[in-house]
């Protein structure tokens, strides 16, 4: 039986007790850091397509090229980097608000998150065989299923892959959420972190769906020779788009809402105040998950769905407006009052509220259906989401990393670097993307590999890529901030924010079976109500017991792994038979994994009550 | 529409947007700077989009400058405990409330422009002109079904008219963009056939984008709108109509080229009336002020162009021939002779420069 | 759960053993009306009656077998089923209106 | 809970199946899941809807479809779905035995049903070289009902693994809630069944 004390036992051993492990707060670790260099990736993918277009007529890389990095700086960055960053908070953290022990299912954990990162190797893979994906992160057929080469396989089993990852760690933190809460943690006392989680993950169960059965019908086409979106033979192209929208708008809130909660949350921790109107906020969360449903065709104003569609689905997408604007103002009310802590948290917060509210309010001039036939697959489109997902992903996922890295690592990361980063990557982030809505109505088009000398374009898009290259040194600024805080920063406290919620109330890094006593909510931020009273921890709701854990096991990986080899055999089957071995050897390795999971009992181990005591704080 | 928004549009776009510009783009391209009928009035949409969200973001930034400047912890208020307020039911409801009138005001108009924009009724009319467009990977084939007229790459309107496009692409999706005349409207294969229609108020010369990412020439897509005085539209459309694809070139060169033109290239490039082809359509090729809607027009580039197109448009469909530099020359002498109207580019551009 | 004592739960498990065959009858008489709705779903397509009437039909008749599905064989009626159920509908709305997109603004 | 008690209760509760954390969490787990497919299969029969008149030729659905062999299909999967009932019925009742001959003969039933589906895959491929190829009316028609097939195929093995694993231990708490879900799996399948058979082949027919 193995221990889930990580033993420090050399590198070996610390990555097998990685590559098995099925803790929530490890999985985390690997999410954190596989997302982190996907977004390197990505952000390189950004610099590149930036230096292109930095003056006219540029060939700084061919157009062939230009469309590659569009394509996987786009599914890089939504798939590969913003997904998994937040599934490592959401791992982090939610089952620590919750006050559980464990997620529900943490052998799925595991195996969601390998599948995620051999689905984004698989993607990758795609650079140094021949070419990327090329058509898109959006992948619209027919252009999709006529691209040359094998780029587009690849984007099509990646993708597959990772969002089977995504799925499983989707139904993972509903079940959390449903089943593991503390005694008391009622659904109108969870913390919005994991509210925001919960219907996160709704989403997810519901959206991805469409996705897989998308990118099943497009490996169909292109490796099987069936004929949905092949208008010759009777097949419908629109049917991609609107399978890949009834995905991909939810997808943008599957990206925003998380972060939402974590702005919940650091905002009223450094105001040192309750969050203000909390069931406005709940509902508000709730109705933008329901509205997000309905609003997909706004990617398909031009397509020509016909003014009663077009009409429907622009005011349907305005009325997401309300739901955020209540949100925008509870914040500000949060703050109103009370005593704001400018931290390196509270200031991508802060830098938050007016960079997403302009995002949000381009987006809704897009929703203006007519308008949109002047900003469609233009720059404006560009300014647009980069403002709501750099301004408000990106920027929250800095926030968030700030304020809950010493419950990840033990460790405050530098404030005074913190502030250092956050200059450089503000100011170049509404240097790179304001000037883009402009650039948009002048009449230049997205996905454009080069543009005219004399269509006064040039002064524009040399601004927008100073800007970048500002951000890259906030990045950059930020990363050297890592590797200062491991070396330089002291050991963090339990409570080093002067927290609210039961994620504080435990030892910054945390023991590996969280609490060892189950806590007692009492309502609403719990750790601050038994502050309040003078208490120093959280009032344990059950004497101390054995605590029950899973086992590590390396089968999720083994499952992944199957997956990617079998991926490689459906890309290339086309070229020849013999790749089909490859197919059946990782589908082997991957049905053999799933039957001797289901086959071979997996009880747990206890920890008996007596170690308990013994280690103390379990330190 | 137009009354008060009317009078404002001026006003804004000089106060806003010239703030952060020197220039709102180029003339004829820029969405900004609208010269038809589509264009107008989704700016003016724009306007009114643009005038609500200020309204908000000055509220929000109003609150939020407040609240950060009276309210971030001072030396000495470190242990200073706010009073917890939970919410506030009327401040909730203002700002739900408030937030959906806005929003009303934006959709109706948004509706009425959305009809407005496919409002296909007048097209029955006698008279009134339907052009089949057709976007290719990567040139844009125009062809006048009731003339029995076909060209390419330069889309010949007259003004103060609404033209009625039939849209459809031959391979991938594309979106056919003018964006001082027109939104835009994506080009599908198959049967989705698309309408709309352009009203240009103003002779000129405007530039149209592709918008619909099509492959690796995507951005080299580009085609003209030439918008002409109706009886010059008239002249043009009866000077197409009467183009002698036999008619022998004044110089030899010419002629040479011609014969080495139908050897080698007839098999994907017509002259004269062809609704559909694998090449543009070469009728007025005289006429053009780009060569494949990039290239500066003159006989050095269409040399280049003919031996090697790739080299200008990665990917492009023109391939598969066999010509020396020579027959090149004398084609391109061929080609530029084939000036059959005195409605062109150059016409319209000089005329409404005066 | 295993602290009842003995004489306690032997009840109980007469009491669960009862529950469980009226539940069973209530499955068995769902059951024989799916067949039945079967039957007239088939029956109506091969009297071939106009398809005006039938279409809706079949699929009223299709919804009311998935409702004895979900309520009685898969027990989503019991206690304890609230999330299942929300989910369920959900699902259900967001199937729906799917398929409304998919049979009007696709064309043809 | 000691796993000891999970693997040899003593006593079997009321709902074996949810009697324990890991019961709950799988049992919620699974209906989560089942909401996802509800999309997943609607995305199919849209895709499907969609595609239907995309015919080639003579293949046609009033043309291809035969009314008897649907029929005797959804006959033994309606029957299986109820044979999988009377199996929990008598997991309830702790009846390790009785369960295991209910799971038997749907196991049975849903062999006959997908030997049916084979047959007529190959009657349609061979008689009328209707294939997954042919037309995008084919490609649809054979992805969404090859999707449910896939389905029937997976939830067989599983049903019969569990069958195999446990024949010798017989009923706890540890493997309850496995057999539970899997009932029902089985069960959505039949309800992804009656719309397959009332929208593609009844409809079909209709035309
Ligand atoms: C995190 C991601 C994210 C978020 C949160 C949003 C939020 C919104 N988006 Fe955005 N969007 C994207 C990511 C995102 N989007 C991406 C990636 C694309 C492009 C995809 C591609 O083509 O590649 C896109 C494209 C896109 C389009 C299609 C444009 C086109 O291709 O032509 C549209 C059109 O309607 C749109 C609308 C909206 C709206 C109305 C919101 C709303 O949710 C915004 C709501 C917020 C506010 C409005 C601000 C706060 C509110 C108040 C202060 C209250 C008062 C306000 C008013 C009364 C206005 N988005
Ligand atoms: C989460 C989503 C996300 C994020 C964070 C970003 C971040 C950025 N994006 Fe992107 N973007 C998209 C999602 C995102 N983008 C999508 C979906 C598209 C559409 C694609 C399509 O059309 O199909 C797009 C398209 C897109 C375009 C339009 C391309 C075109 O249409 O032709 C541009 C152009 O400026 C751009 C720029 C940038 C920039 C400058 C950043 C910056 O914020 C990046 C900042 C980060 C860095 C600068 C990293 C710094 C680090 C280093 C440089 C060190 C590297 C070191 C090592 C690898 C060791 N993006
Ligand atoms: C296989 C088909 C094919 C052949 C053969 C071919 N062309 Fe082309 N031609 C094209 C296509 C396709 C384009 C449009 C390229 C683009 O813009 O993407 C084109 C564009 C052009 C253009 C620019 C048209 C414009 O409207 O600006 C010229 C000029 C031209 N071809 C001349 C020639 C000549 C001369 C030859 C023979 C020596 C030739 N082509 C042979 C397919 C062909
Ligand atoms: Cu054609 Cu882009
Ligand atoms: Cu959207």
């Amino acid at each position: 039986m193995s221990n889930a004390i990580a033993q420090q036992r050399g590198l070996g051993a610390m990555i097998w007790d990685y590559i098995t492990t099925v803790d929530h707060k490890k999985i985390a670790h690997l999410y954190l850091v596989s997302g982190g260099f996907f977004f390197l990736i990505g952000g390189l993918e950004a610099m590149i397509i930036r230096i292109q277009l930095m003056k006219p007529d540029n060939e700084f890389i061919s157009a062939g090229l230009y469309n590659e990095m569009i394509t996987m700086h786009g599914t890089t960055m939504i798939f590969l980097a913003a997904m998994p960053l937040i599934f490592a908070l959401m791992n982090a953290v939610v089952p620590l608000q919750i006050g559980a022990r464990d997620v529900a299912f943490p052998f799925l954990n595991s195996l969601g998150f390998w599948l995620f990162l051999f689905g984004g190797l698989l993607l990758n893979v795609s650079w140094f065989t021949g070419g990327a994906p090329d058509a898109g992160w959006t992948n619209y057929a027919p252009l999709s299923t006529t691209s040359a080469g094998h780029g587009v396989d690849y984007y099509v089993m990646g993708l597959q892959i990772s969002g089977a990852g995504t799925l499983i760690g989707g139904i993972n933190f509903l079940v959390t959420i449903i089943n593991m809460r503390a005694p008391g943690m009622t659904y109108m006392r969870m913390p919005l972190f994991t509210w925001t989680t919960f219907i996160t993950s709704v989403l997810i169960l519901f959206a991805f769906p469409a996705l897989t059965v998308g990118l099943f019908l497009m490996m169909f086409d292109r490796m099987f020779g069936s004929a949905f979106f092949d208008v010759t033979a009777g097949g419908n192209e629109i049917i991609w788009e609107h399978l890949f929208w009834i995905f991909g708008h939810p997808e943008v809130y599957i990206l925003i809402l998380p972060l939402f909660g974590a702005f919940s949350d650091i905002i009223s921790t450094f105001s040192k105040k309750r969050l203000f109107g909390y069931s406005a906020m709940v509902f508000a969360t709730v109705l933008i998950g329901f509205l997000g449903f309905m609003v997909w065709a706004h990617h398909m104003f031009t397509v020509g769905l016909g003014p009663i569609a077009n009409s429907i689905f622009a005011v349907s997408t305005m009325a997401i407006a309300v739901p955020t604007g209540i949100k925008i103002f509870n914040w500000l009310f949060t703050m109103w009052g009370g005593s704001i802590k400018m931290s390196a948290a509270m200031l991508w917060s802060i830098a938050f509220i007016p960079s997403f509210t302009i995002g949000g309010m381009t987006g809704v001039m897009l929703a203006s259906a007519a308008a949109d036939y002047q900003y469609h697959d233009t720059y404006f489109v560009v300014g647009h989401f980069h403002y709501v997902i750099v301004g408000g992903v990106v920027f929250g996922i800095f926030a968030a990393l700030h304020y809950w890295w010493p419950k990840m690592f033990g460790k405050v990361l530098n404030e005074k670097l913190g502030h250092l980063a956050f200059w450089p990557f503000f100011i170049g982030f509404h240097l790179t993307f304001f000037i883009q809505h402009f650039l948009g109505l002048m009449g230049m088009p997205r996905r454009y590999w080069t543009y005219f000398e004399g269509q006064s374009l040039a002064t524009g898009n040399m601004i927008s890529t100073v800007g970048a290259f500002l951000m890259a040194i906030g990045t950059l600024i930020f990363l050297y901030n890592i590797v200062y805080t491991a070396i330089k920063e002291p050991q963090a406290s339990a409570d080093p924010w002067d927290g609210r919620t039961l994620e504080w109330s435990i030892p910054s890094t945390p023991p590996f079976y969280n609490f060892k006593q189950t806590p007692l909510v009492r309502g609403l931020d719990p750790l601050w109500i038994e502050k309040m009273e003078g208490r120093k921890g959280v009032t344990p709701a059950e004497p101390l017991g054995d605590i029950h854990m899973p086992n590590a096991s390396v089968l999720p990986f083994l499952m992944s792994l199957g997956l990617f080899i079998a991926g490689f055999g459906f890309i290339y089957q086309v070229d020849h038979n013999a790749w089909f071995i490859a197919v059946a050897v990782g589908m082997g390795l991957t049905l053999g994994s799933m039957l001797t999971r289901s086959l071979k009992d997996d009880l747990g181990y206890h920890i008996h009550k007596e170690d308990l005591v013994e280690k103390g704080d379990g330190k | 529409m137009k009354g008060w928004i009317g009078k404002l549009r001026p006003v804004f776009i000089f106060s806003v947007l010239t703030l952060f510009l020197a220039g709102c783009g180029e003339e004829n391209l820029s969405a900004l700077k609208p010269k038809g009928y589509g264009a107008e009035l989704l700016l003016d949409l724009m306007v009114i989009s643009i005038a609500i969200m200020l309204f908000v973001f000055v509220i929000v930034m109003a609150i939020y400058t407040f609240v950060l400047i009276r309210y971030r912890r001072k030396k000495g208020d470190e242990d200073y405990i706010p009073k917890q307020t939970e919410g506030n039911k009327s401040l909730e409801i203002i700002w739900t409330v408030i937030p959906i009138l806005l929003l009303l005001i934006l959709a109706v108009p948004t509706v009425q422009a959305t009809f407005d924009l496919a409002d296909e009724a007048p097209r029955s009319e006698e008279g009134s002109i339907t052009i089949e467009v057709t976007g290719n990977q990567y040139w844009w084939h125009f062809n006048y079904p009731d003339q029995e007229v076909s060209t390419s790459q330069d889309l010949y309107i007259p003004t103060g008219e609404r033209v009625y496009l039939d849209m459809t692409s031959s391979d991938v999706i594309h979106s056919f963009w003018v964006p001082s005349i027109a939104g835009k409207m994506d080009t599908n294969p198959g049967g989705n056939e698309n309408t709309m229609y352009l009203e240009a108020y103003e002779e000129g010369v405007y530039w149209g984008h592709c918008a619909e990412l099509c492959g690796e020439s995507h951005s080299l897509m580009d085609f003209r709108v030439i918008a002409v005085s109706s009886e010059d539209y008239d002249q043009w459309i009866s000077d197409m109509q009467n183009i002698d694809a036999e008619a022998t070139p004044e110089t030899q060169s010419a002629q040479d080229g011609k014969a080495a033109f139908e050897n080698s290239c007839m098999g994907c490039h017509a002259i004269g009336n062809s609704p559909a082809g694998v090449g543009p359509n070469l009728s007025n090729f005289g006429n053009r002020t780009k060569i494949a809607g990039i290239l500066d027009y003159n006989k050095e580039n269409l040399v280049d162009w003919i031996m090697n197109p790739d080299e200008f448009k990665p990917g492009n469909k023109m391939q598969g021939y066999n010509v020396s530099e020579e027959e090149a020359q004398q084609i391109a002498d061929y080609l530029m002779q084939l000036d059959h109207s005195e409605v062109t580019p150059e016409s319209v551009s000089s005329s409404s420069e005066e | 759960m295993t602290d009842h004592t003995d004489s306690t739960s032997k009840h109980k498990i007469d009491i669960h053993k009862k529950e469980h065959k009226e539940e069973m009858i209530h499955q068995v008489i769902s059951f024989t009306l799916m067949i039945l709705f079967t039957f007239i779903a088939f029956g109506m397509v091969i009297l071939e009656i106009s398809s005006y009437f039938v279409k809706p039909v079949l699929i009223l008749l299709a919804v009311v077998q998935v409702v004895f599905q979900l309520y009685y064989f898969m027990h989503m009626k019991n206690k304890g089923h609230t999330m299942p159920a929300m989910m369920m509908f959900s699902g259900i709305a967001v199937a729906i209106l799917t398929i409304i997109t998919f049979t009007t603004i696709i064309w043809w | 809970m000691s796993h000891d008690d999970v693997l040899n209760p003593k006593q079997m509760p009321h709902d074996p199946e949810k009697a324990t954390l890991e019961g709950k969490n799988k049992f919620i787990g699974f209906w989560m899941f089942l909401g996802g497919e509800t999309v997943l299969f609607a995305s199919l029969f849209g895709t499907y809807l969609a595609l239907v008149r995309s015919t080639s030729g003579e293949n046609t659905p009033e043309h291809l479809f035969g009314l008897e062999l649907v029929f005797i299909m959804t006959m033994l999967l309606l029957t299986s779905s109820l044979t999988s009932v009377y199996a929990m019925y008598h997991m309830k009742n702790h009846d390790f035995k009785k369960m295991q001959l209910w799971l038997g003969i749907t196991v049975l039933l849903g062999l006959g049903f997908l030997g049916c589906e084979i047959y007529e895959f190959y009657h349609y491929i061979h008689e009328y070289g209707f294939t997954f190829r042919s037309s995008a009316f084919g490609s649809a028609f054979y992805t969404l009902v090859g999707f449910h097939g896939g389905h029937v195929v997976f939830g067989l093995s599983w049903i019969v693994a569990l069958m195999i694993r446990n024949q010798k231990r017989g009923l706890n708490l540890y493997n309850a809630p496995k057999f539970y879900i899997a009932s029902l799996y089985w069960h959505f399948i039949d309800v992804v069944w009656v719309f397959i058979f009332t929208v593609v082949y009844l409809m079909g027919k209709v035309g």
